[in-house]
């Protein structure tokens, strides 16, 4: 038989000025199963505490209601009272009657009615209530941080420097990223591989950090804390302990027109090659498809002339398993493919190139050695127009959203372009400058006033090539929208930042969620901005949506907090608030039928298939298993499963029941 | 085969070379043309200034009665007439309402299942794939492909070809042994309906595109509309005036070309109609071109 | 027929079966389920009209899985209980041979969800004509006529569970009805008992039902309890292009999100 | 008492039918309800269904409903207190155009509740109700009353029995007094009765087996495999069983509501697989087939050894309800011809 | 600007009309300017298509008067340029047949565009009369309404040597069912012509 303790607080007057506390506590006492009652005008302060500690000792209670505010704030007060009383926790339930009733309604009759409700409904819940242990989960402490541009070489350095392992997954075979194409960076225009080089080689320096360059991730299985990764290993084909780095193959290689992705296309590279000089690895691989040697079985020339002997054609892709605490997703974003602008001839035309390319030009380390001059014939542009939102803001074309760095970028780049070429002529198209941010607005008030860059607020309606020029035809919408026409050496469009290529698949992989541009989706907008849906999964940077440095520095930073938060325990502590599924003796075994629909809606992916088998190992029935690692407790499960078979600790089923039947006034 | 086939008003009489030159290009491929019954004005730009139920009654009535002589598919070689007629059958099929209402005008029965099909497609679907051994000419010019508006706009309606950049028509031109050239005004407008009244503003467009044309080096200009070809070819002294330079650039329909490559005699195609003389010019021999970069494929190499 | 016989006696005959469920003929000339395991069996083989039971609740049947592998006669409505019943993981692919027949009356053997899947889609899996007149006819009572017309014939139940029982898609060890901890749904055959199980059930074949018709044609005391789902399989089908039945591999419809699902069913 | 024969004109049943009415007995008759045939309250004769063989449910229901309340209760801090139920309400039943056989199976059910417990509620029930059966003029395949005991024109169990002549006239046999006493509201009506020839106007139904080599060969036959091949097409309904007139196994149910609650009485059949499903987990009887066996055990060993009777009067109710043509005669049939 | 602009579309504004009777959404641009980048036309307008969506969504009633006595909706070709490129997919084409019928409806059309309409009316009642167009019928009756008898003269010679020009129109056979949708249309508007 229970015996239930209710314990109704009056929170100062905030309960008790109307609601009739007094009564609640005489009413409620009368209820089966009630051994102690009473009313108190503090419950949560010591001596408030020390009546329901009393009452579990004296009354030997089974079960505590207390009747205050919101199980938010105390919640655990009361949990910890009773725990110290000797009672399980999970045992004191709390019903909010200054929220869900004092405070919402008038002083009277059926306040007082509506408060004795909500504590019978409560104690007939409590009545059910087990006894609860909160889930111990161990942690490795190691991280995996997938992407090694600026965010993920931020996040590594961050959670390295606390002392923990990271394994850093770069794809390229050097990180570095987008920001290491860049030339100079807003708002301050210092040099973007100058402050970038030394963070990437304290990455490959850090003793707690493993690189592996030219490498993706296989595959993905586990929870928080305990996952288990499998990592491909891309065959460089050169032994990175033997190669030292002399750089003697790539000036011999025989393929010298391969185009360069570092360079965006505007330079070239042999197929044994270094991306860029200051790449970390600084190693060279040897791209298989452009190789002449894997092409037509001859050539070997880099292999001949190794002074370290340190080529392997014949090395294999390998996979390595690690085992990782929590992960953080670090991919980065694209920008918009040549076919989509056929208005503009963008990849028709040579001299309408993109953002990254016009980096590339501008870079000193870039094809032109930093001279702006235009791929075409290599001429110096005297006129040159910037076009913003390429794509952006364009729900025509898919893309509604604001790309959000290229009103920045494209001020740079004009002032850049002023910088290097004082006679020329820069034109910006654009609908609506978005500068906000430190010194932002300042910049690019800068490249109006002070370099003279002509700012036009219209979109650009076509370009066409004539005589060598482009014409641009476009409006200014501040003058009548009065056709404007001008006849430019080079176009820069400002394409939009789209999702990475592969993004969906790297999604599903880690059973994170992703918006409808396949942008990373993070936890909660506004409070959990750099978790994911799934515990022990973190963002950084613009794999969540189009950022600038400092933003992707700032989440990396965030995202490496909360793994560091993560590993300050040996073990994970989890509410026992999770899902169950039920089990019974054989033949059933459980009355879960194995259909798994309810893996389907599992949001966090916590839901296993466990195989029952016999002594001989032959399979007699696949049920539901719910790791506690992952479950969340949501329930969905719960609501999904057609048999009932699942239930929630702390909301079960009989709970919840003989919850809405005791508010029905029905209960048992 | 049989094609069901609306010639369209112009073609009766400004521009009835292009009738001309259809009808022999589709004897050439064993294509007969049968008429729309009693078939009327589509209404052009006129009827949709002026008066949008007018604009789709006339255009559902000539469908309707395609319909009725179960005409399956419908070949309309002006671009206007094709334009109006495809916008028309679009608009009844998504606006049930707007279908009854037309019905009740018309007195008819409208279903809008034809499937209309321009001069280009036509050439695509039954002329090139039948086109072997049948050149005895190759079309050996510098031909600017002009498509002007109508063809391939509103693309989310007619969803034929690139709508910024087609290239159906410089294919065939390829295929018929013609070298097309790059230029900047496949589809700018022309002037269309202001020919007559607002010469001016015609003069200039038209003549930007026939500027364009000579500037790129074209011997000839190919159209497929009656429209563009009266403003390119009829009004070429006021756009020359509005140019101050003399363009002697014929312009020829694309079934026009399409009859030269056959061996067809100008007779018989009508060249002798046109306003600027088609006096074709042979393309010029080229110095040995030169080995265009292999072409470079952009890859946007990301982080892992 | 013939050929069925032939095909069984084949199966049996070659190993490659060790049970054929199919139909035979009982005393009173009924048609019954049989469950043929010798190959001189095969001849009490019957397909005709009247063989409408859907035999697919057999092949998970302890009894019948214990002689070994197991093929079946099987009617439309028995396959797409098969690539339901897979989609749900109640059968595995290559376990259970189908021999079915094809619309130009050729008997075939279907031994894998694939090549279930490709004679499925040579048939009609949408509602009837008559069977969308029924619905019409149904939904055009209003709500309280409905209610009523629902109300008299749920008093009829008894509670034998045998709509339950006949149905492929019920193959839960313990259905909810007869969970008591806490009880959902009443026991007894009263008002209140029979329209929470009935409407209960319903819901649980919601995306699920493959309309085979056996729960109306199993009950004893003739409530059409086939119209409450013709309901579900036409919303399904309006809302989101989903047919239960269609394909071993598609996904539960109602535990899926697609982006493009609209939400207008919500009122 | 010794029987009385009377003869019960046509027209003289409507006016039975006002009478017993009109003195607030309440008259179960069999109607035509769809397709099936079902007993229903009737008012008046033509409200009978005419043509038909027995009705699809059983007459059983009539003092062993499909849910019964028990008892009510309230549970108070102090404890429970049980209130009584409402047994003098039962109304006064007269059933009419029972078959012999139905009017038989009550017998057999009261044999189970008056084996170890006398059931008060099913005998109050039976006490207050009047019998009044019809012979049967016709059987159909199903039917093989003759081979679990019976015949078409068996007076057990019944009250009174009618048997209808080619003028459409009723021979009425008064069996007992309570069908005495019910003759008494208007002893008019029946008038003296002709000599009939009962016989001629019976359905002859085929004897299938004989009753006692049945109940003797089942008992043999426990392990014999033909339970299996018998039961591989049953799904395990309850069909059979709640359709049968003598099938009296129930299950008992609490419904609350607040503090109140009543304790029902419901239906239940060993068909079903969680009749016999311990709180452990473990089911004595885990497949169909052994729940099969014991349906026919029960019938025609338990019943037989423990009160004495069949539990079958042979009506063919479980096998014409049956989804999937579980045959019970020809699955007898089966058993007495094991060797 | 009035007191009374920027309304809603709900209100009775011409951006509410022309949402209920064309559904465009005229609220939708964002006037970044790339259909008047790339009107052909928009030299010759006073009020090129951004400007023209920007005064309906004013909702101002005076803005909408001017804009319905404009010139630059008659002056409008109809290419479709705009709307090909328009990143909202805002159908411009149609606002302004919707703007040209209505401005001509309320009889306010510009004066300056009277060839144009009268070009549009000429062509159209020959269509009344036959069914089909016919240039030197079109060609006499617009003159006479433009009074530009002068114009294009020249061309007459040219057209009728080279056979484009027919001396009698082509009539189609039922030309009741044409006058029958004239009158069931476009007359009925306006009230009869």
């Amino acid at each position: 038989m229970a015996r239930i303790g209710v314990f109704i607080c009056h929170c100062g007057e905030n309960i008790s000025a109307t609601v009739d506390c007094g009564k609640v506590a005489e009413v409620t006492s009368r209820l089966p199963g009630v051994a102690y009652s009473t009313d108190y005008k503090y419950m949560c302060s010591d001596p408030g505490q020390t009546k329901i500690k009393d009452a579990i000792r004296e009354f030997h209670l089974t079960g505590v209601v207390v009747a205050a505010c919101s199980p938010r704030m105390h919640e655990p007060t009361f949990r910890k009272a009773c725990a110290e009383a000797g009672l399980n926790p999970y045992l004191c339930e709390m019903s909010n009657l200054r929220e869900h009733c004092s405070w919402v309604h008038p002083k009277g009759d059926v306040t007082t009615e509506k408060a004795i409700d909500l504590v019978r409904t409560l104690v007939e819940k409590v009545k059910k209530n087990e006894s609860l242990m909160p889930i111990k989960v161990p942690v490795t402490k190691t991280a995996l941080v997938i992407g090694g541009g600026v965010a993920g070489i931020q996040a590594a350095l961050d959670i390295a420097n606390c002392g923990h392992k990271v394994i850093m997954v770069e794809r390229d075979p050097s990180i570095g990223g987008h920001m290491s194409q860049l030339s100079e960076t807003f708002p301050t225009l210092d040099c973007s591989q100058c402050i970038l080089t030394p963070r990437m080689v304290e990455v490959a320096q850090h003793p707690n950090i493993t690189l592996y360059s030219y490498s993706e991730v296989e595959s993905v299985e586990g929870f928080i804390g305990n996952f288990k990764v499998k990592i491909r290993k891309k065959a460089k084909c050169v032994d990175e302990k033997d190669c030292t780095g002399c750089g003697l193959c790539t000036t011999l290689c025989p393929q010298k027109k391969i185009p360069s992705e570092f360079e965006q296309g505007l330079g070239f590279r042999p197929a044994i090659y270094v991306p860029f000089p200051q790449a970390v690895p600084n190693k060279p691989v040897i791209d298989k498809p452009n190789c002449t040697y894997f092409q037509k079985g001859k050539c070997r020339i880099c292999e001949i002339k190794c002074p370290t002997k340190a080529i392997r054609f014949d090395q294999q892709d390998e996979i390595l398993e690690v085992e990782i605490g929590a992960i953080v997703l670090a991919t980065g974003f694209n920008i918009l493919k040549t076919d989509f602008f056929p208005e503009y001839g963008y990849g028709k035309f040579k001299d309408v190139i993109d953002g990254l390319q016009f980096e590339r030009l501008a870079s000193a380390s870039g094809p032109t050695l930093g001279e702006i001059r235009r791929p075409s014939d290599g001429k110096v542009p005297e006129k040159i127009v910037f076009v913003a939102c390429a794509g952006s803001r364009d729900p025509a074309k898919g893309i509604p959203y604001c790309s959000k760095i290229c009103c920045m970028y494209t001020a740079k780049h004009a002032m850049l372009y002023k910088h290097k070429v004082h006679e020329g002529n820069a034109y910006v198209f654009y609908m609506d400058i978005r500068a906000g941010g430190k010194m932002y607005e300042e910049f690019v008030r800068r490249a109006i006033e002070e370099d003279h860059a002509h700012y036009i607020r219209g979109r650009v309606s076509r370009i066409y090539e004539k005589n060598g020029k482009l014409i641009v035809k476009g409006a200014d919408t501040l003058l009548n929208s009065m056709p404007v026409e001008i006849e430019a050496d080079m176009v820069v469009l400002a394409t939009a930042g789209v999702a990475n290529d592969g993004a969906e698949e790297l999604a599903q992989k880690f059973h994170v969620s992703y918006d409808g541009y396949k942008f990373f989706a993070e936890a909660h907008p506004k409070l959990r901005p750099v978790e994911t849906n799934t515990a022990g999964i973190f963002l950084a940077g613009a794999c969540q949506a189009p950022k600038d440095i400092p933003d992707s520095v700032a989440m990396a930073s965030g995202a490496a907090s909360k793994v560091a938060a993560l590993f300050s325990n040996d073990e994970l502590t989890r509410e026992p608030l999770i899902a169950e599924v039920n089990r019974c003796a054989p033949p059933l075994f459980s009355t879960c039928t194995g259909c798994f629909l309810c893996q389907l809606v599992c949001p966090y992916n916590a839901i296993e298939r466990e195989q029952i088998t016999d002594r001989s190992g032959k399979l007699i029935k696949e049920l539901a298993k719910i790791n506690p690692g992952l479950c969340q407790g949501c329930g969905t499960c719960v609501a999904l499963c057609k048999s009932k078979s699942i239930d929630i600790h702390g909301y079960t089923n009989a709970q919840v029941h003989t919850e809405v039947l005791a508010l029905l006034n029905e209960y048992a | 085969m049989k094609l069901g086939f609306y010639p369209g008003c112009s073609m009766k009489g400004g521009s009835r070379e292009y009738k001309e030159s259809v009808a022999a290009v589709c004897k050439a491929f064993d294509i007969e043309l049968v008429e729309v019954p009693d078939w009327n004005c589509c209404g052009a730009t006129a009827a949709h200034n002026l008066n949008k139920e007018l604009a789709l009654s006339l255009p559902a009535r000539i469908l309707a009665q395609a319909e009725k002589a179960g005409l399956s598919e419908i070949l309309i070689p002006c671009a206007a007439c094709y334009n109006r007629l495809s916008v028309t059958q679009h608009e009844l099929n998504e606006n049930d309402k707007l279908k009854e209402r037309v019905k009740s005008i018309l007195g008819m029965d409208y279903q809008g299942t034809s499937s209309i099909i321009n001069i280009i497609q036509m050439i695509d679907k039954y002329v090139l794939p039948n086109l072997d051994g049948k050149v005895v000419k190759s079309f050996n010019h510098l031909a600017a492909c002009y498509y002007g508006c109508l063809l391939v706009r509103p693309h989310g309606i007619l969803k034929f070809d690139r709508p910024e950049d087609p290239v159906t028509m410089d294919n065939v031109i390829r295929k018929i042994g013609g070298s097309p050239v790059e230029w900047a005004y496949k589809v700018e407008c022309c002037g269309a309906g202001l020919s007559v009244s607002k010469t001016e503003a015609v003069a200039r467009l038209s003549g930007k595109i026939v500027e364009d044309a000579a500037d790129r080096g074209s011997q000839v200009i190919v159209v497929a509309c009656p429209m563009c070809h009266l403003n390119l070819d009829m009004r070429r002294p006021e756009s020359n005036k509005y140019l101050k330079r003399n363009i002697d650039i014929p312009v020829i329909y694309i079934t026009q070309a399409i009859g030269i490559a056959l061996g067809m005699s100008g007779k018989e195609l009508g060249l002798q109609r046109h306003f600027v003389p088609v006096i074709l010019k042979e393309k010029p021999e080229e110095p040995a071109p030169v080995k265009p970069a292999k072409k470079v494929v952009q890859t946007q190499e990301m982080e892992a | 027929m013939l050929e069925i016989k032939q095909k069984a006696r084949e199966l049996l005959e070659s190993g490659k079966a060790q049970v054929v469920i199919g139909y035979g003929k009982g005393p009173n000339n009924t048609t019954r389920a049989i469950f043929v395991r010798k190959p001189e069996d095969a001849d009490k083989l019957v397909l005709d009209d009247t063989c409408v039971q859907n035999l697919a609740l057999y092949i998970y049947k302890h009894e019948v899985r214990h002689f070994g592998k197991e093929a079946v006669v099987a009617t439309l409505p028995v396959l797409r209980s098969l690539l339901q019943l897979a989609s749900e993981n109640q059968v595995k692919d290559n376990e259970i041979i189908a021999i079915a027949i094809t619309p130009d009356n050729k008997v075939v053997e279907l031994d894998s969800f694939a090549a279930i899947e490709e004679h499925v889609r040579l048939f009609n899996t949408g509602l009837t004509e008559d069977e969308k007149d029924l619905l019409k006819k149904i939904n055009a009572m209003g709500l309280e006529e409905r209610w009523a017309f629902w109300n008299k014939e749920f008093s009829k139940c008894i509670k034998c569970y045998a709509c339950r029982q006949s149905c492929p898609m019920c193959y839960c060890p313990r259905c909810a009805a007869e969970v008591n901890q806490p009880q959902w749904i009443p026991v007894a055959a009263h008002q209140h008992g029979n329209i929470e199980w009935h409407i209960m059930r319903a819901m649980h074949l919601a995306g699920r039902c493959i309309n085979c018709g056996d729960c109306a044609r199993a009950c004893p005391v003739d409530i059409p309890l086939n119209l409450l789902t013709y309901n579900l399989i036409e919303e399904l089908n309006n809302e989101f292009k989903y047919t239960a039945g269609l394909s071993a591999s598609q996904t539960y419809v109602l535990s899926t999100w697609k982006l493009e699902d609209k939400e207008t069913f919500i009122r | 008492m010794d029987t009385e024969n009377k003869l019960l004109k046509k027209a003289s049943l409507q006016k039975l039918i006002e009478k017993l009415n009109a003195d607030g007995k309440k008259i179960l008759a069999p109607v035509i309800k769809g397709k099936r045939v079902e007993f229903g309250l009737i008012t008046s004769s033509d409200q009978m269904a005419d043509d038909y063989i027995v009705t699809n449910q059983s007459v059983k229901s009539v003092a062993f409903p499909k849910f019964e309340k028990l008892f009510s209760y309230e549970v108070t801090k102090e404890g429970i207190t049980q209130a009584d139920t409402g047994y003098s309400t039962f109304p006064e039943f007269v059933i009419l155009g029972a078959r012999p056989c139905d009017a038989n199976a009550l017998g057999s059910i009261g044999a189970i509740f008056n084996w170890d417990y006398h059931d008060k509620l099913y005998f109050d029930r039976l006490e207050k109700t009047t019998m009044i059966s019809t012979s049967c003029s016709k059987c159909d395949d199903y039917c093989f009353c003759t081979s679990a005991g019976g015949h078409p024109g068996s007076t057990k169990g019944s009250d009174i029995q009618l048997t209808r002549l080619e003028t459409g006239d009723y021979f009425a046999e008064i069996l007992t007094e309570k069908g005495k006493k019910l003759t008494s509201v208007s002893p008019d009506l029946f008038e003296t009765a002709p000599s009939v020839d009962k016989s001629k106007y019976l359905a002859e139904v085929p004897v299938k087996f004989k009753v006692d080599e049945a109940v003797a060969k089942v008992k043999t036959v426990f392990e014999n495999e033909l339970w299996l091949d018998q039961s591989l097409r049953c799904i395990g309904c309850g069909a059979c069983a709640f359709v049968c007139p003598t099938c009296a196994c129930f299950d008992i149910q609490d419904e609350t509501k607040g503090k109140n609650g009543i304790r029902l009485r419901c239906w239940d059949s060993c068909g079903l697989s969680l009749f016999t499903l311990h709180t452990s987990g473990h089911n004595p009887r885990e497949v169909q087939s052994q729940r099969w066996r014991q349906r026919i055990m029960h019938k025609f060993a338990y019943m037989p050894e423990r009160q004495n009777v069949t539990g079958c009067v042979g009506c063919g109710r479980c096998s014409r309800a049956c989804p999937v043509d579980m045959n019970i005669m020809e699955h007898l049939i089966n058993i007495v011809e094991v060797k | 600007m009035s007191g009374t602009t920027h309304q809603t579309t709900e209100d009775n504004s011409l951006s509410g009309e022309l949402l209920m009777h064309t559904h465009v959404e005229s609220m939708r641009c964002y006037q970044c300017g790339k259909c008047s980048a790339g009107c052909p036309m928009a030299l010759d307008m006073e009020y090129p298509p951004s400007v023209v969506m920007r005064m309906l969504q004013t909702g101002d009633p005076e803005l909408e008067d001017k804009l319905l006595r404009s010139y630059a909706i008659w002056v409008c070709v109809t290419c479709e340029t705009c709307f090909a490129r328009c990143p909202m997919e805002i159908d411009i084409p149609k606002v302004m047949d919707y703007l040209r019928e209505k401005s001509l409806k309320m009889g306010i059309s510009s004066p300056k565009a009277k060839h144009i309409i009268a070009f549009h009316r000429a062509f159209l009642d020959m269509i009344d009369k036959t069914g089909r167009m016919y240039e030197l019928g079109l060609t006499v009756d617009y003159k006479m309404r433009s009074m530009t008898l002068g114009q294009d003269v020249g061309l007459a010679p040219g057209m009728m040597s080279r056979g484009k020009l027919g001396l009698f129109p082509e009539m189609i056979r039922d030309k009741k069912h044409i006058a029958g949708i004239f009158s069931k249309t476009i007359k009925r508007k306006e009230g009869g012509q």
